[in-house]
């Protein structure tokens, strides 16, 4: 399985029943796909919308109806559009039960970077910031490592998103979860030992007696 | 009334170096006609408030293009690497703003309210240079209302009126911006007679708005 | 004439075409039935509509659509609804070109106090306040005196409305310009003297050599 | 979904000593259904937060003829002489807030601000004991969020997935509170099926209401 598959097939299981839901530009995207069979998850998009589903078909693009990437998109009957003062507004305010959003670090006191890499290029934080802080549950998705370079650190070294500790971290080769504590190493991914992983992380983990595999959904 | 105004006067309204809010999202509910207008008559120097800048000969990406902005507050500019050369080259002056605070920034300005206490971008790089005020124990960043000399929005349907609904996503900031500049120019998809956008459908008064831009002869876009 | 009447005729003369208008409850409501033909004024009320008129006729009462008072009143073809926040952005944001507002004291600053009478009752500042700040033009109608008490005084004595100096009080003796430098009287009721005036406001008056009589509407 | 509750079980959820937020103007866009079974179940020492008590025997009057109120926030109480009375007698703890100012507090504390910079009542009486912020050579007053344990919200439409929209100036201070209560209840005049209220109608997402009243057996408002 690809690692982005594997990754939002796991967090599409944290979606509680009844939840609205932000999912970030990329690979959050993907957990949609994987959703569980009878759930009854609402998606907002910062842009203004609760009720996004995917496109339903080519051709059916409505020029006034996109996601906050930009990509034309669908919306589930019983959908409602606002303004963007309102949409933050449901965000800052703590109505969004969970967000998911892309990672280039998470460190040990839980703190996410993710977007911007300084000397390199700066693209904006767009709503990452106000999502990291105000979303009742951040949960984080990315790829454990990138180009061998460790992205679960001590301390962050990129500029954060948030001071906020996110609730979870979910990579292609763990789940781990950020606590006052530090970072707690909950799950394995079918088939990587907890050493693997403790190799390719440079925080410190918290690893207890049992560490189970990964339940996945879809 | 007699708000209705040619595409080409309402550009000529705005001068080289005027601050405008534009609405819009990756060019979804942006004024495309006052943006091609503004390009056409050769603008420059102009400060743009604006959730992005879309891409290269999209939406307000044409104004980058174009070579005519000089200052720039966004929150994203990601998708446009043009405007990441000319930041980079020094040609704009970039100020990112999270979108949140961006969005309640204009809406400060166009209510009255003195700024934005958000927790929004405390303690990151956002935070640099602004004050933070503590609040029974929790701290909060104080951000600055954001008005501008124009708003351009985009709005679904105009009644004669000049009262302005909107179409799903391509809402976002046109709402808040037309509070927020102190001319307000907007263009409609359509024009409708008094009426047909009923009273709890109107999501920006007439009163708000100071010219509507004309259908052409041809009533293309 | 009766003192309302004249005050709300003189009044009406004040509203440019075009302009977006907030009366108070009570004598400044009266103002709408005097204006000049021909002029385009949208009325709002704080309760949430712009385009207010009177009741058409009785029996036609929505029990959706009040004025600020709670009683039931008509909208304009062309009328738009929205929600407290929003009406008080459009007041606190400078969209109002202007109030009318009632009063029970103005002083030598041009300082409105309307709203409270410490020791009597409580009513509360409703939407007052936000108006006397934030509105472009206030224009104060009331009478000049009351039981035999100036009403036009050096200072308030009763609780201000606001900091913010108003713009015309208009009343059944005079039209009176607050000022930087004072209160101007600019024009005197028919058939009431300058003297008259004088004697009945406890305020200083900067009195001009001509102080023409009022022109009314309607 | 099953957001559909009973009047008896709606009201039943708030505890005395409640605190609320109620929507209305007047009596205008007051969840009436609500107000009333609160007053027939005998609630007690509430907490009311709304913008006005309206009159004896009309709206949240009610609550006030029932002597069920111990706190209230709003901005006049000058059309209910009970009130008054309740107020002088030291039955009812009243703070007064400048209407713009209340609606703006509610705002915040549903949308995570943490308070409001406002011109409105600086230097008046309703300044006192607040903090008062210079910005850029302008002073403001600091108002704080005002939410509540409970949000009454009276609907003309809801649908099954409790989108809800309003009626001329029954909406008032409806929004809002429903973003700021931290469990919201709501009445309809109307249920009707899912896509009668179209997404660019729908003004209170259904994701912000907990419960939604159920219609009387005889569909009785």
């Amino acid at each position: 399985m690809e690692a982005k598959e594997l990754i939002a097939r796991r967090i599409a299981r944290e979606l509680p029943d009844g939840a609205l839901v932000n999912l970030g530009i990329g690979l959050p995207t993907l957990v949609s796909q994987y959703l569980p069979p009878g759930l009854d998850i609402s998606f907002q998009t910062e842009n203004g919308l609760i009720g996004v589903e995917p496109l339903p078909e080519e051709g059916a693009e409505d020029e006034y109806l996109s996601d906050a990437g930009g990509r034309f998109i669908g919306a589930v009957p019983g959908a409602a559009s606002f303004d963007s003062c309102f949409s933050f507004g449901l965000i800052r305010g703590g109505h969004l039960d969970v967000t998911v959003l892309g990672g280039l670090q998470v460190d040990e006191r839980g703190q996410l970077a993710n977007w911007m890499v300084p000397g390199r290029m700066i693209p904006g934080m767009g709503g990452a910031m106000d999502l990291a802080t105000g979303a009742r549950r951040v949960i984080v998705a990315m790829t454990h490592a990138a180009r061998g370079e460790a992205k679960i650190v001590r301390r962050c070294t990129l500029p954060l998103t948030s001071l906020r500790r996110v609730d979870l971290v979910v990579t292609d080769m763990a789940v781990i979860q950020p606590t006052a504590h530090g970072l707690e190493l909950r799950e394995r991914a079918p088939g990587v030992s907890v050493e693997a992983i403790v190799a390719a992380t440079e925080a410190r983990l918290i690893v207890g007696a049992q560490v189970p595999e990964m339940a996945l959904a879809g | 009334m007699h708000k209705m105004i040619a595409l080409e006067a309402a550009a000529a309204l705005i001068p080289d170096g005027a601050s405008l809010l534009i609405g819009g999202f990756m060019g979804i509910g942006t004024p495309h006609r006052l943006v091609g207008e503004l390009v056409r008559q050769g603008r420059r120097n102009l400060t743009i408030i604006a959730n992005d800048t879309a891409r290269p000969g999209l939406g307000i990406g044409r104004l980058i293009d174009a070579g005519a902005v000089a200052r720039l507050v966004t929150s994203h500019i990601g998708t446009n690497p043009l405007t990441q050369q000319q930041v980079l080259a020094g040609a704009i002056a970039l100020e990112l703003c999270p979108q949140g605070t961006l969005a309640e920034r204009i809406r400060a300005a166009g209510s009255g309210l003195g700024g934005v206490l958000t927790p929004t971008g405390l303690g990151t790089t956002v935070a640099q240079g602004k004050r933070t005020l503590e609040i029974d124990g929790t701290a909060w960043l104080l951000d600055l209302p954001l008005s501008a000399d124009f708003a351009l929005v985009a709005a679904h349907r105009a009644d004669y009126r000049c009262n302005l609904d909107y179409a799903m996503t391509a809402r976002n900031f046109n709402p808040v911006m037309a509070m927020a500049g102190r001319t307000v120019i907007a263009e409609a998809a359509e024009i409708v007679p008094v009426g047909v956008i009923p009273p709890d459908a109107v999501i920006t008064p007439g009163a708000l708005v100071d010219h509507l831009v004309r259908r052409d002869a041809g009533h293309g876009s």
